[in-house]
């Protein structure tokens, strides 16, 4: 994100697209801000905030791996609340569908970090890269739903069909993840190897160290959503591709048929 | 003359993104033997399967059996048979329990499902038969007994004379008159002109997504 | 800084991540916007 | 509502014929599921640490063991009932009659629900038998409701998943990556259940029931999910 793209902004009729990308003023503005924001977790994160009185150096990996870990939840969220809107409402508009599989997309790449950057900080902390936690569990497991997610939504078929069935396969997550986390949380509790070796995760955050994790959490939204507008709007031209090599498609059918 | 089974006004449907219908306009009266003619790929079965209310259209509009293809599709669904390439059978089950199935999906009774046996000439020594172990046209002759067993208004029939011999085409001939007489309407794609030709009441060319010739 | 490698590495994993993603996106909405004419953008 | 039971008893009744027929499930589907209990006891039995210790591995593994080679039959049955449905075009006809997609699911999930019972309850005999295990009387009213309970959860989600991944390309390794994160809970509650049941590893049978519970939980969320779910997934 280093270079955004210099576009011009002068737009024609329907003459030979002259703006390519899909970034405007405002995304350009938003990229600069959460550039800004990582500088800014960077620096805090690595450098300003202190050591953790007992996890020593390690609980400055938790500034990114709770963040991306809230943002990935918060992703999938928008994708189930975008889907519900999208089959509920009467207009059925293919936005909301957009919206959905560009949140999911993102909340796949944010959990997906989360697990490695997670199995990194365990390694510290617990011993060990893999631990059978009930959070830990139900993330991996939501990791591999929204992967079939965005596997489904590659089916093919119609932007309409594809809309649909990602929808309510989004809802039926919705259904699936409580469940799995309730049950996996219950299956924990009865293996609680309660060993030395495994301190409460939750590190007591305070003052400098609550605030470097604050910054975290802006640093990850503005680059959720950066990422889920570009990405919508990649989409939309996708769709918009579609649809208009239907009208050329339309066109050709009825010269071919004069 | 009630109203027509079928009404379609520049009617367009899209299979992923191509327009196999651009544009097409048909109307169909009861008690019509349609023949819908045209190359392979011209958009034919796309016409049918619009009809049958499995494929929403993308622009225009469609009426079909008094029901508005955009918002009851259930309701035409119920009334009409499309028979395709696949007879929709169940090929372990025997052909008498292929009908009996159809039938009981909208509560037919016994003896219309017997009726129905019988004027595909299923009664016999075929019923009890898997249908599996049957030839084409008798497989045919079985959905078109599931048809009449599940009182189909509307047949839409796609290529229903390919794989059959001269005496199955000469049957399923007589069927179709026999169902158009009794008030059920039948649009026909096919290849057969010559064949289809004498059995159809009027025939539509479908040409490039859209219908041409006799509206 | 004790274990720089495992910290300094988690957030170049996440930063690396997040920017190979976001190049690939940008690369596609060029790919993909360059072929369409400006009234198909509802953002410009 | 009264005519989507019919509808639903009438699809029942035509898939338990259809395998009445064939006989794929017991022909087929059994045998592999006996083998998979096999080579699980090759795969994890050791000898018992001392002489006459009743409780080697397998006997404590035995309700896991059970519990996967149910999910595994599930798997092959949701396949081979689908495959059945779309040889011919039949499920594709069902919707283009119009048949109304909820009785289609809870027509196939009891059906579904029957076989998978049955076949489950041969895997837990068969366990039961080679691993050795002695199946206490006390425990038994919790067996047989972990048993159905569990059997109907993952009979619905089978078919809710097998209804998506029908038409869809490369559906033999779409429906494993959708549903088997999904059967997790029952895998879990099921498992625990009849541990507490035959007191695998000393569990008391009271601690069984809350595993019954979040059996029984996900069996009502995936028969709401389907009833709502299963229609718009296998529309056109």
């Amino acid at each position: 994100m280093a270079s955004l793209p210099a576009t011009s902004t002068t737009t024609t009729p329907t003459g030979p697209p002259t703006t390519t990308g899909t970034s405007t003023k405002a995304t350009r503005l938003l990229g600069a801000a959460a550039i800004v924001g990582i500088v800014w977790l960077a620096a805090f994160g690595l450098g300003f905030s202190p050591a953790d009185v007992n996890q020593r150096e390690s609980v400055r990996i938790l500034y990114v791996h709770v963040p991306s870990a809230w943002l990935a939840y918060l992703a999938f969220f928008v994708t189930a609340v975008a889907s519900g809107i999208y089959l509920f409402s009467k207009k059925h508009s293919l936005g909301w569908d957009r919206l959905a599989g560009a949140s999911a997309e993102v909340g796949v790449l944010f959990m997906g970090i989360t697990l490695v950057v997670g199995a990194l900080w365990g390694r510290l902390t617990w011993g060990v890269f893999w631990e059978w936690d009930a959070r830990l569990t139900s993330t991996a497991f939501m990791f591999v739903t929204y992967i079939g997610y965005l596997t489904v939504r590659r089916l093919g078929g119609s932007h309409e069909q594809r809309a649909r069935r990602s929808a309510v396969l989004a809802l039926l997550a919705v259904l699936e993840i409580p469940l799995v986390h309730w049950s996996v949380k219950l299956w924990r509790s009865l293996h609680q190897d309660a060993t030395v070796l495994r301190p409460d995760g939750d590190v007591k955050m305070n003052g400098l160290m609550l605030f470097t994790l604050f910054v975290g959490v802006i640093a990850f939204t503005l680059m959720y959503m950066w990422l889920v507008i570009h990405r919508q709007r990649t989409m939309a031209a996708e769709d918009a591709l579609d649809d208009a090599g239907l009208d050329l498609a339309i066109a050709d059918r009825k010269a071919e048929h004069q | 003359m009630d109203r027509p089974v079928v009404e379609l006004t520049g009617a367009v449907a899209v299979l992923g993104s191509f327009p196999a219908l651009a544009g097409a306009s048909l109307v169909v009266q009861r008690g019509e033997i349609v023949l819908l003619r045209g190359p392979n790929g011209a958009g034919k079965t796309t016409l049918l399967r619009v009809c049958a209310g499995l494929l929403p259209l993308a622009r225009g509009t469609g009426v079909v059996l008094g029901c508005d293809l955009a918002t009851e599709r259930d309701a035409v669904r119920r009334r009409v048979g499309l028979l395709g390439h696949r007879n929709g059978l169940y090929l372990d089950l025997s052909v008498a329990e292929n009908v009996r199935f159809w039938g009981a999906t909208v509560g037919a009774t016994d003896d219309e499902i017997d009726a129905a046996m019988d004027r595909l000439g299923l009664s016999g020594r075929l019923a009890p038969l898997p249908v599996r172990r049957l030839s084409a046209g008798q497989q045919r002759r079985t959905a078109l007994a599931c048809l009449v067993a599940r009182r189909a208004e509307l047949w839409l029939l796609d290529e229903p004379h390919a794989g059959l011999d001269a005496t199955g085409r000469d049957e399923l001939d007589a069927t179709l008159r026999q169902a158009a007489a009794s008030g059920a309407t039948v649009m026909v794609a096919s290849h057969e002109l010559e064949r289809a030709g004498s059995l159809a009441t009027r025939c539509v060319d479908v040409v490039a997504g859209q219908v041409v010739g006799p509206r | 800084m004790e274990d720089a490698g495992f910290i300094i590495g988690s957030y170049v994993v996440t930063f690396g991540a997040v920017g190979a993603y976001a190049l690939w996106v940008l690369r596609r909405a060029r790919r993909v916007t360059s072929r369409l004419p400006d009234d198909a953008k509802p953002w410009t | 509502m009264r005519a989507t039971l019919r509808t639903a008893w009438l699809m029942a009744r035509k898939d338990l014929r259809v395998e009445w027929r064939s006989r794929v499930a017991l022909n087929q589907i059994l045998p592999f599921a006996a083998i998979t209990m096999v080579l699980f006891a090759f795969a994890v039995d050791r000898l018992p640490a001392a002489p006459g210790d009743v409780d080697t591995v397998l006997v404590q593994l035995a309700p896991g063991l059970a519990s996967l080679g149910t999910v595994f039959s599930l798997l092959l049955l949701v396949q081979r009932t689908f495959a059945v449905e779309s040889e011919d075009g039949a499920l594709d006809a069902l919707r283009a009659a119009g048949v109304d997609a909820t009785a289609v699911f809870w027509g196939k999930t009891l059906a579904m629900w029957i076989q998978l019972a049955i076949l489950s309850a041969l895997l837990l005999g068969t366990a039961v038998v080679i691993y050795g295990i002695e199946v206490r009387w006390s425990g038994v009213a919790l067996l047989v409701t972990t048993w159905l309970t569990a059997t109907f959860g993952l009979a619905a989600v089978g078919t809710l998943y097998g209804g998506l991944a029908a038409g869809a390309r490369g559906r033999e390794t779409l429906l494993p990556l959708l549903m088997l994160p999904v059967v997790a809970p029952v895998l879990i509650g099921a498992t625990r259940a009849v541990e507490a049941a035959l007191g695998t590893g000393g569990t008391a049978i009271a601690d069984g029931w809350p595993w019954v519970g979040v059996v029984a939980v996900f069996a009502v969320a995936f028969g709401a999910g389907g009833t709502l779910a299963f229609g718009p997934l296998i529309d056109e």
